[in-house]
């Protein structure tokens, strides 16, 4: 009997609704004998409600058929019927989960109130009636008993604000419930059903004016409960002002209840599928602008909340729309449950943190493991892999492309780059200490279910890539590596880093090894390379938490990135190494603000990638990379996309503000990797795309000339803002910039002998500019110091440093017989060949002016006059200097057989650009000019070394004095100090007078009134939200009107 | 093999050799020209041999550190670099250096190497003024190389080169051939760009001996300068045959040379007699404006010209 | 060849302070012998005769007089003379008339930073007896107490013909191998540096300026 | 116009010994306590807005040290000598580097040169023109320059000295013995 009761009732999905009213009716009879068992008691019903929901769900997923509950036994329409389907069973599932895990939260509160417990399975249950429930009454029903629920929860606080933001609420939801009643009505009048399937089974019957009206009520009621834009200051006086374990449940399982409702209903709105797109989009947009200007982190939750409702809404109509329900559970699905964890993680958060700017967040500043939880909850809600909203936001843009709706995707990119701006804008804040800041006090314990939901969004995330992947677990590779490394993240600094290198050494050969072509050479550069300049990594002793993990996975998705046969997984890959290469900026010094700059940027650029995959996917109807080519008419767009998004990723002119803050920042030794390395992936990704797609038809040769341009003005730019810095590393930054520029350049030229440039330029530069950020590195270790001018001199106590850095700088240069040379020789026989001849002279200047920011780095730093504080300062260690000295000998094998570096890269391009390079003997040929660099190496040598015999010679007769470094000829005076004998500051002065006009901050200016302007805008979109309830109302109403207007209401 | 690489070597100082001579007596050359034009006799022809000499004899010197001591070295080897990569007789086997390792390119990047070198050892002497020095020559360096380079790019698409030897090959056969004539206003543009090269006033900022004692070298002194100065003339030789192989013609024997580097000399003697010094930011904006304007004419005349 | 009197091998470099001491070199100068070979000795006297680079540092008014010496009516640079901005790259130093105390110390560190073999003609009255400001307050009256002296030119002031005379001579002495002043500097190292403290007061420099 | 001028700082400041000096210069003499607030009151009101020089004269007879402070007139072209004198015992003097900026390096030299304190100016006691001087201030008169000079400097053996007259009649007539009639 019981065990019927158990397997026919209880365990059937109606059981949620019979253990949650019968423990509501349980919970004040308990209460009154002991607190705590009532409150065991609300736990067991929560906790069956989740397992009845997971188990019938289960059933569904094993191939069970839908379960249909008839009440009362009798088939509708005459009684009302349940329904618990794939979608039914999911939703419920998640809003279980939540409100089990949100009632865990809350379990502090739920001890001072008994009621709350009622009401709070009371709320939950309604939910799920919401969900399941096909009678079109029942679901008010449902709706009411939750909103009566719901502002009774919030007004167990008794505080005036909260009062009034509850008052707002009923007032807000009884309208809404109005206008559901009256359509409900109608439609019982036009079909003479309840039933939602009996309507839709009539749909012929819902027309005219009647049913017009009737389906305009129905949808302005259902939608107004999901807040849309402008009507919606109602809501967020509620998120804002409501506990946090409320809120969480207003926003993700109120919104969802409703949300299903819109889904069931839909088949009756599908006159109006054009207008729930709108809805949903210009709610997700706005509100994610608006948010831009919220300093209130709740409030700031709140138009989260509104903004990935209205996205959930948008990505329903489209679907619909596009007809393609079949993507459903992975669109809609996923950015639900990546909606409901985080948003609910994040609300218990703010609880926790219980601060209401989000500049207080900085309490959370130095404790990695709630940054850590703050972080995965703010990545999942930007979309960021390997959470699930990254996968549903790939697929729904895909398939806007598919569908043509190019619109939709632009507001969706742009959306989610604004929700980016400010989530991580607050990170930023939570980021960086303040003197003034208390510790916090939230107990570990209480943190579990924000770990919970953090963990179950991994999870989700996988099980969405399993859905739509099959070489998942090479994807998760990098993931999977960084959280081994993260869990040893206590061992002692220098065992970390081994272990780290060791995995990455093992794990990047692993995947990399087996490539070919240009893959394999960049699997040399980006792993190969990342591994060498991390062993420099060691030299610091300090802990270093989260640093290694975040290399690893850096390292690795670096080769994952290379391995990617699809769009999917080359983005996948791309995201990551976005995101972790940004938490390792943060881990810098100052690099909190910059790094959200590169966040942005990157994802910027990220976001124009994913356009450019979906348009080449509509086009071509395949994700493989291979089959970018096929996309025919849409290639040039595909093309520049694309190109747009590597190219801002390489810091090119005008989008390269990002560069010098993130480079400058950063930490020390890992700039060497971001600069040498990590630039080198949007290097690899243009080339990927100019091979694709660039060279298949004429189509790719403008954009390719365009590409050209803005290689080269970034050259020259970059060199002369370089020559202006006084920071080290800053000066570092921008010669990255502009030599990535050529770079861009040879890409362009799409030519044999082009790429040949570009890859040899790419190696070159990889090997100069990681000596010179770990010479860097060195130096700011010894000194302390960033600026050039307070250093000097250091040659003296730095002679290998020095040595280093001086190679490197003649590679870097172009002069012979040095790696730059080739580099500069190939670029130009390339743009000559091609007819390119402006940006030949344009490439000439450039080289020139590099030579002025050069000269001044060694100048400033290591000649000159030394600062008597730097008199006792010690070589860098030796950990630095070692992958100094092995990429100068990979610089000084190159530089005597260029044969050995320009044969695998010829034979790597030649798949793509016929052609090969003629060599006669040690010596290349191109139509214009030949070079034999072996020769050049021993004429070099040889006049070098004759006056160097030579006066070697005369010294033997010479009494040489070694002289003090005031010992100078100072027009008969003797030097001061040797601050004022050092000749650094403001060094090119002159030049500035002359050409400083070019270099004015124009690009900075420009994006920070882009910045000026959002928030302009926000703020004017604010006006309707004034906080008085009436007006509020009247907006509900006039919303209707609206919806009336604008669907041809007149014309009825 | 070996044998080979001696005789090239050996030929090579034979060129060496005169080039310095040469380089050396056209400066002694100049000087009495000038002294002659001021009503002086001048100094002998032999003043810059023995001052070279005797900064060798001298006695003592001091040290700042290796750079220091390598800069010298650097600044002439790469004089004697870019003579090596330079052709200087056309047709002469014996006076083709190792032109072969390299073309037009290679010497126009190899004259940074002593540049660079001497700025290394000029800084490591901790004298402001040899900071300063660099600084402005360094600056003024990217401007004239704008002109220069759309010269030389011009004079490419011309002869469809960057071999030196096929350059002047090109240019054989009478007057009417040079470069000077088939494309005068690349030419223009080099002679403009030339100018700042050799560092002759107006254009010799960087030095300025009253204001910066002589700048760079400033505290280069006994050994090491005479490497400077034996420098200074063979390298201010070798800018010359370049420009004569590049403009005029080249030269097929050493008279032809020497005539025709002494003329391309002269142009620059009597800007410098007839025009005041420039601030760096002044010739800065002078190359950017006409020099360069030119040298774009330049590679639009020679596109209009030479490519069908 | 006579040793140096002292024993020390460093200067003590007493005027300056810890930290200057670190900044500037304390080795304290050595002759230079001259070639081993008398002819080469011979061939690089007639060198050093033939190239005489003058350190453009004018000490007083005498120096008004070096001036006509580059023009078209003397013109010094047919024996090999010229003038030169740094005391590095200078070989002679002509001390142009009277030497106050305030311009004696320059004059003792541009001197010092010249290199070896060098040598200074004193112009007029004043190096050699004080002239007519024998009993001012701050001009030395006897210059050779100081610095070692290869050549007196007489006269207030003497003429350029007179200057000129005095190069000529000078060659003629350097090509004789008697002008070793540099030598005879370091050797009486310690006494001309205690008169040179004796009027020089503020003493923060070097003992030698290298 | 200078008249009336003089007339009232005769009047205000009880200046004396005015006396007019072509061209266009003035001199008058104050007391010491009067002076500064003469100075400042020529400076503010009577348009003297510019600091010539400040010079000094021993007057070791009368035991004083005279300071001229020279002021001078754009709109009129004036120059007026302020002459103040203070006693050489006691030498001492306001400060007026606050009228000028500039004055404190006046004073300076007159510290150095003649010894005369100024309380308050800036830099007052470093060295201006001679270095590391350890002795009497040169410019006073009761320092003996030529006796400091043969101490210091020395004195060059053989070197005579010559009445010019004598010696160039004996260069000129060596043969009438010097007699130049």
């Amino acid at each position: 009997m019981v065990e019927g009761f158990i397997t026919q009732v209880l365990l059937q999905p109606l059981g949620i609704y019979v253990v949650a009213l019968g423990a509501g009716f349980l919970v004040p009879l308990f209460d009154r004998a002991h607190r705590s068992s009532a409150i065991l008691l609300f736990f067991l019903a929560l906790a069956g409600m989740v397992a009845i929901a997971g188990i019938n769900l289960l059933a569904i997923l094993n191939g069970a058929a839908p379960i249909q509950i008839e009440t009362a036994g009798i088939a509708p329409p005459f009684a009302i019927n349940l329904r618990f389907g794939l979608y039914e069973g999911g939703f419920v599932l998640a809003v279980n989960s939540i409100a089990l895990l949100g009632a865990l939260h809350w379990l502090p509160s739920l001890r001072q109130h008994a009621s709350a417990l009622l009401l709070y399975l009371i709320m939950v249950m309604g939910i799920n009636g919401m969900v399941m429930t096909r009678d079109l009454f029942n679901l008010f029903i449902f709706i009411e008993i939750t909103s009566i629920a719901t502002y009774a929860l919030i007004g167990m606080e008794r505080t005036g604000s909260v009062l009034a933001a509850g008052f707002k609420y009923i007032i807000a939801t009884s309208v809404a419930s109005a206008f559901f009643l009256l359509g409900t009505i109608f439609l019982y009048y036009l079909t003479g059903t309840l039933n939602i399937d009996g309507m839709v089974a009539q749909r012929e019957l819902i027309s005219g004016p009647i049913g017009f009206i009737a389906t305009l009520f129905l949808l302005t009621s259902l939608l107004i409960e999901l807040k849309p834009y402008p009507a919606n200051g109602w809501g967020l006086d509620v998120y804002e002002t409501a506990p946090g374990g409320i809120a969480a449940l207003i926003s993700v399982g109120v919104s969802a209840g409703v949300f299903f409702a819109l889904l069931k209903t839909l088949p009756l709105l599908d006159n109006y599928l054009s207008s729930i797109a709108v809805v949903g989009g210009a709610t997700f947009l706005l509100s994610n602008l608006i948010g831009l200007k919220q300093d209130n982190a709740r409030r700031l939750l709140g138009y989260s909340s509104i903004g990935q409702m209205g996205l959930l809404t948008l990505a329903l109509a489209a679907t619909v729309q596009l007809g393609i329900e079949a993507q459903l559970p992975l669109v809609a699905g996923g950015l639900f449950i990546n909606h409901l964890l985080a948003k609910a993680g994040l609300f218990w958060l703010a609880d926790l943190v219980n601060r209401n700017s989000t500049r207080d967040w900085s309490v959370l500043a130095g404790r990695p493991g709630r940054l850590l939880l703050f972080g995965i909850l703010l990545s999942a809600l930007v979309g960021l892999p390997p959470f699930p909203g990254f996968w549903a936001k790939w697929v729904l843009v895909t398939e806007l492309a598919a569908g043509g709706l190019y619109p939709w995707i632009t507001v969706v990119l742009l959306g989610s780059l604004l929700e980016a701006a400010y989530l991580f804008r607050w990170f930023t804040q939570a980021l960086q200490t303040r003197e003034s800041d208390t510790p916090d006090t939230i107990r570990l314990e209480s943190l579990l279910p924000v770990a919970l939901a953090a963990l179950l969004l991994f999870a989700t995330g996988y099980g969405m890539a399993v859905q739509l992947e099959s070489d998942t677990l090479i994807m998760f590779l990098p993931l999977l590596a960084g959280t081994a490394l993260w869990l040893l993240d206590g061992l002692p600094g220098l065992l970390k880093s081994l272990l780290m290198l060791v995995v990455v050494a093992a794990g990047g050969a692993w995947l990399t090894l087996d490539l070919e072509g240009l893959n394999r050479i960049f699997g040399f550069i980006l792993v190969g390379g990342g591994v060498l300049l991390s062993l420099a990594t060691q030299y610091r002793s300090d802990v270093r938490k989260g640093f290694y993990p975040l290399l690893g996975i850096l390292l690795l998705s670096l080769a994952t990135l290379l391995r990617a046969h699809t769009s999917l997984e080359f983005f996948f890959s791309w995201e990551l190494m976005t995101l972790s290469s940004y938490l390792l900026v943060t881990l810098g010094r100052g690099g909190a603000k910059p790094a959200l700059t590169y966040l942005l940027f990157s994802l910027a650029a990220a976001y124009f990638i994913l356009a450019g995959f979906a348009l080449a996917y509509a086009a071509s109807g395949s994700l493989e990379l291979a089959a970018l080519g096929d996309t025919g008419s849409s290639m040039g767009l595909v093309f520049s996309l694309l190109a747009a998004g590597f190219v801002i990723k390489t810091g090119g002119l005008g989008v390269h503000i990002w560069v010098p803050g993130t480079y400058g920042e950063a930490d020390d030794d890992f700039t060497a990797v971001l600069s040498a390395v990590v630039s080198k992936a949007a290097i690899f990704g243009l080339l990927l795309v100019a091979a694709q797609l660039g060279i298949r038809s004429d189509i790719g040769l403008d954009p390719a000339y365009v590409l050209g341009w803005i290689g080269m003005l970034t050259a020259t730019f970059g060199a002369l803002m370089a020559v202006f810095q006084e920071d080290i590393k800053k000066l570092l930054a921008y010669s990255s910039m502009g030599q990535l520029g050529y770079i861009v350049t040879g890409i362009a030229l799409m030519s044999h002998l082009g790429w040949v440039a570009a890859l040899y330029l790419t190696v070159n530069h990889f090997l100069f500019k990681g000596i010179l950020f770990l010479a860097v590195a060195g130096v700011v270790l010894r000194t302390s110091e960033r600026l050039m001018y307070k250093m000097g001199g250091l040659i003296k106590n730095m002679p290998f440093t020095f040595v280093a850095t001086m190679i490197a700088i003649i590679a870097m240069s172009g002069v012979p017989p040095l790696t730059g040379f080739g580099g500069k020789w190939l670029l130009f026989n390339a743009m000559m060949e091609k007819g390119w001849y402006w940006l030949a002279a344009l490439a000439f200047f450039s080289s020139a002016v590099a030579f002025l920011y050069m000269y001044r780095l060694l100048h400033t730093v290591f000649l000159g006059q030394r600062k008597l504080e730097h008199a006792q300062l010690r070589e860098a260690p030796a950990i630095l200097l070692v992958p100094q000295f092995l990429l100068i000998g990979i610089i000084m094998v190159f530089s005597a057989y260029p044969k050995l570096l320009l044969e695998p890269l010829s034979s790597a391009i030649s798949p793509w650009l016929a052609g090969n390079l003629v060599w006669d003997g040690l010596s290349l040929h191109t139509h214009l000019g030949y070079w034999n660099a072996p020769m050049i190496m021993g004429v070099v040598a040889g006049v070098w070394m004759i006056p160097l015999l030579f006066l070697l010679l005369m010294s033997l007769t010479l009494k040489i004095q070694k002289v003090g470094q005031f010992n100078i000829v100072f027009a008969a005076e003797r030097p001061h100090r040797p601050e004022d004998t050092h000749f650094a500051y403001n060094f090119f002065a002159h030049y500035d007078r002359a050409l400083g006009f070019l270099v004015k901050p124009r690009a900075t200016a420009f994006w920070n009134s882009i910045v000026e302007w959002s928030h302009t805008l926000a703020a004017s979109l604010r006006i309707f939200y004034n906080g008085n309830g009436q007006t509020y109302a009247l907006f509900i109403v006039m919303y209707l009107v609206v919806l009336f207007l604008v669907n041809g209401g007149l014309q009825l | 093999m070996i044998a080979e690489w001696f005789g090239r070597a050996g030929n090579f100082s034979l060129t060496l050799l005169i080039v310095t001579v040469y380089g050396l007596l056209v400066g002694a050359f100049i000087e009495r020209t000038i002294a002659k034009v001021q009503g002086r006799i001048g100094i002998p022809y032999r003043q810059p041999f023995i001052n070279i000499l005797k900064t060798l004899v001298k006695r003592t010197a001091v040290s700042h550190g290796i750079m220091f001591y390598l800069g010298p070295v650097f600044r002439i080897a790469g004089g004697i670099g870019t003579l090596a990569f330079i052709p200087v007789i056309y047709g002469s086997e014996t006076f083709a250096n190792f032109s072969y390792a390299g073309d037009l390119f290679l010497v126009i990047y190899f004259m940074f190497f002593g540049q660079l070198g001497m700025a290394l050892g000029a800084g490591e002497s901790g004298h402001p003024y040899s900071a300063i020095g660099i600084a402005r020559g360094l600056s003024q360096m990217t401007a004239y190389e704008v002109p220069f380079a759309l010269a030389v790019i011009s004079i490419v698409i011309q002869y469809d080169t960057l071999s030196i030897t096929e350059i002047v090959a090109a240019q054989q056969g009478g007057w009417q051939h040079w470069t000077l004539f088939t494309n005068w206003v690349a030419t223009l543009a080099a002679m403009l760009a030339f100018l700042g090269m050799t560092g002759y006033s107006p254009f010799d900022i960087f030095l300025a001996p009253q204001e910066i004692p002589i700048g760079p070298p400033t505290e280069f002194h006994s050994a090491y300068l005479s490497l400077l100065q034996t420098n200074r003339a063979l390298f201010g030789a070798t800018k010359l045959v370049l420009f004569m192989n590049l403009f005029f013609g080249g030269a097929t024997g050493w008279i032809e040379l020497m005539i025709k580097t002494l003329a391309i000399y002269m142009v620059a003697v009597v800007v410098g007699v007839a025009f005041p010094r420039f601030r760096v930011d002044q010739s800065i904006r002078f190359f950017f404006k006409i020099p360069t304007l030119i040298g774009i004419i330049s590679i639009i005349y020679v596109q209009m010209m030479f490519t069908s | 060849m006579k040793k140096t009197p002292s024993t020390l091998s460093t200067l003590e470099n007493a005027g300056l302070s810890a930290e200057d001491q670190l900044l500037f070199s304390n080795a304290r100068p050595r002759p230079y012998e001259p070639y081993p070979i008398k002819a080469i000795e011979d061939f690089a006297n007639w060198a050093r005769a033939n190239s005489l680079w003058i350190l453009a540092f004018g000490t007083g008014c005498c120096s008004i007089e070096l001036r006509p010496l580059m023009t078209a009516r003397f013109d010094a640079s047919r024996f090999g003379v010229a003038g030169r901005p740094t005391p590095r790259q200078s070989s002679v130093f002509i001390i142009g008339g009277y030497v106050s105390v305030k311009t004696l110390k320059r004059i003792v560190r541009s001197y010092e930073q010249m290199q070896g073999p060098k040598f200074i003609i004193a112009l007029g009255s004043c190096p050699a007896n004080g002239g007519m400001y024998f009993d001012s307050y701050n001009t030395i009256n006897q210059f050779d107490l100081y610095l070692p002296v290869d050549l007196y030119v007489t006269g207030c002031m003497p003429r350029p013909e007179a200057l000129l005379g005095a190069i000529l001579e000078l060659q003629d002495d350097i090509k004789a191998g008697k002008c070793d002043g540099a030598n005879r500097y370091i050797e009486h190292f310690d006494e001309y540096k205690a008169n040179q403290k004796k009027v020089i007061k503020d003493w923060n420099m070097p003992d030698y300026n290298w | 116009m200078m008249s009336e001028l003089l007339d009232r700082l005769v009047r205000d400041f009880g200046v004396t010994d005015i006396t007019e000096r072509p061209p266009a210069i003035t001199t008058l003499k104050v007391s010491k306590e009067n002076g500064e607030r003469l100075i400042r009151e020529l400076r503010d009101r009577e348009g003297f807005t510019h600091l010539n020089f400040i010079a000094c004269t021993d007057w070791i007879e009368d035991g004083i040290f005279r300071l001229i402070y020279m002021l001078h007139n754009y709109d009129s072209k004036q120059n007026l000598g302020v002459h103040i004198d203070i006693k050489r015992d006691h030498a001492e003097m306001t400060s007026i580097h606050t009228l000028w900026a500039q004055a404190w390096t006046y004073q300076r030299e007159l510290r150095e040169m003649y010894g005369i304190h100024f309380p308050g100016s800036p830099r007052l006691e470093e060295d201006f023109c001679l270095e590391g001087w350890d002795a009497m201030p040169p410019m006073r008169r009761d320092f003996d320059t030529a006796k400091y000079s043969a101490e210091r400097f020395g004195h060059r053996e053989g070197r005579v000295s010559l009445v010019p007259r004598d010696h160039m009649k004996v260069q000129l007539y060596p043969n009438r013995g010097g007699d130049e009639s």
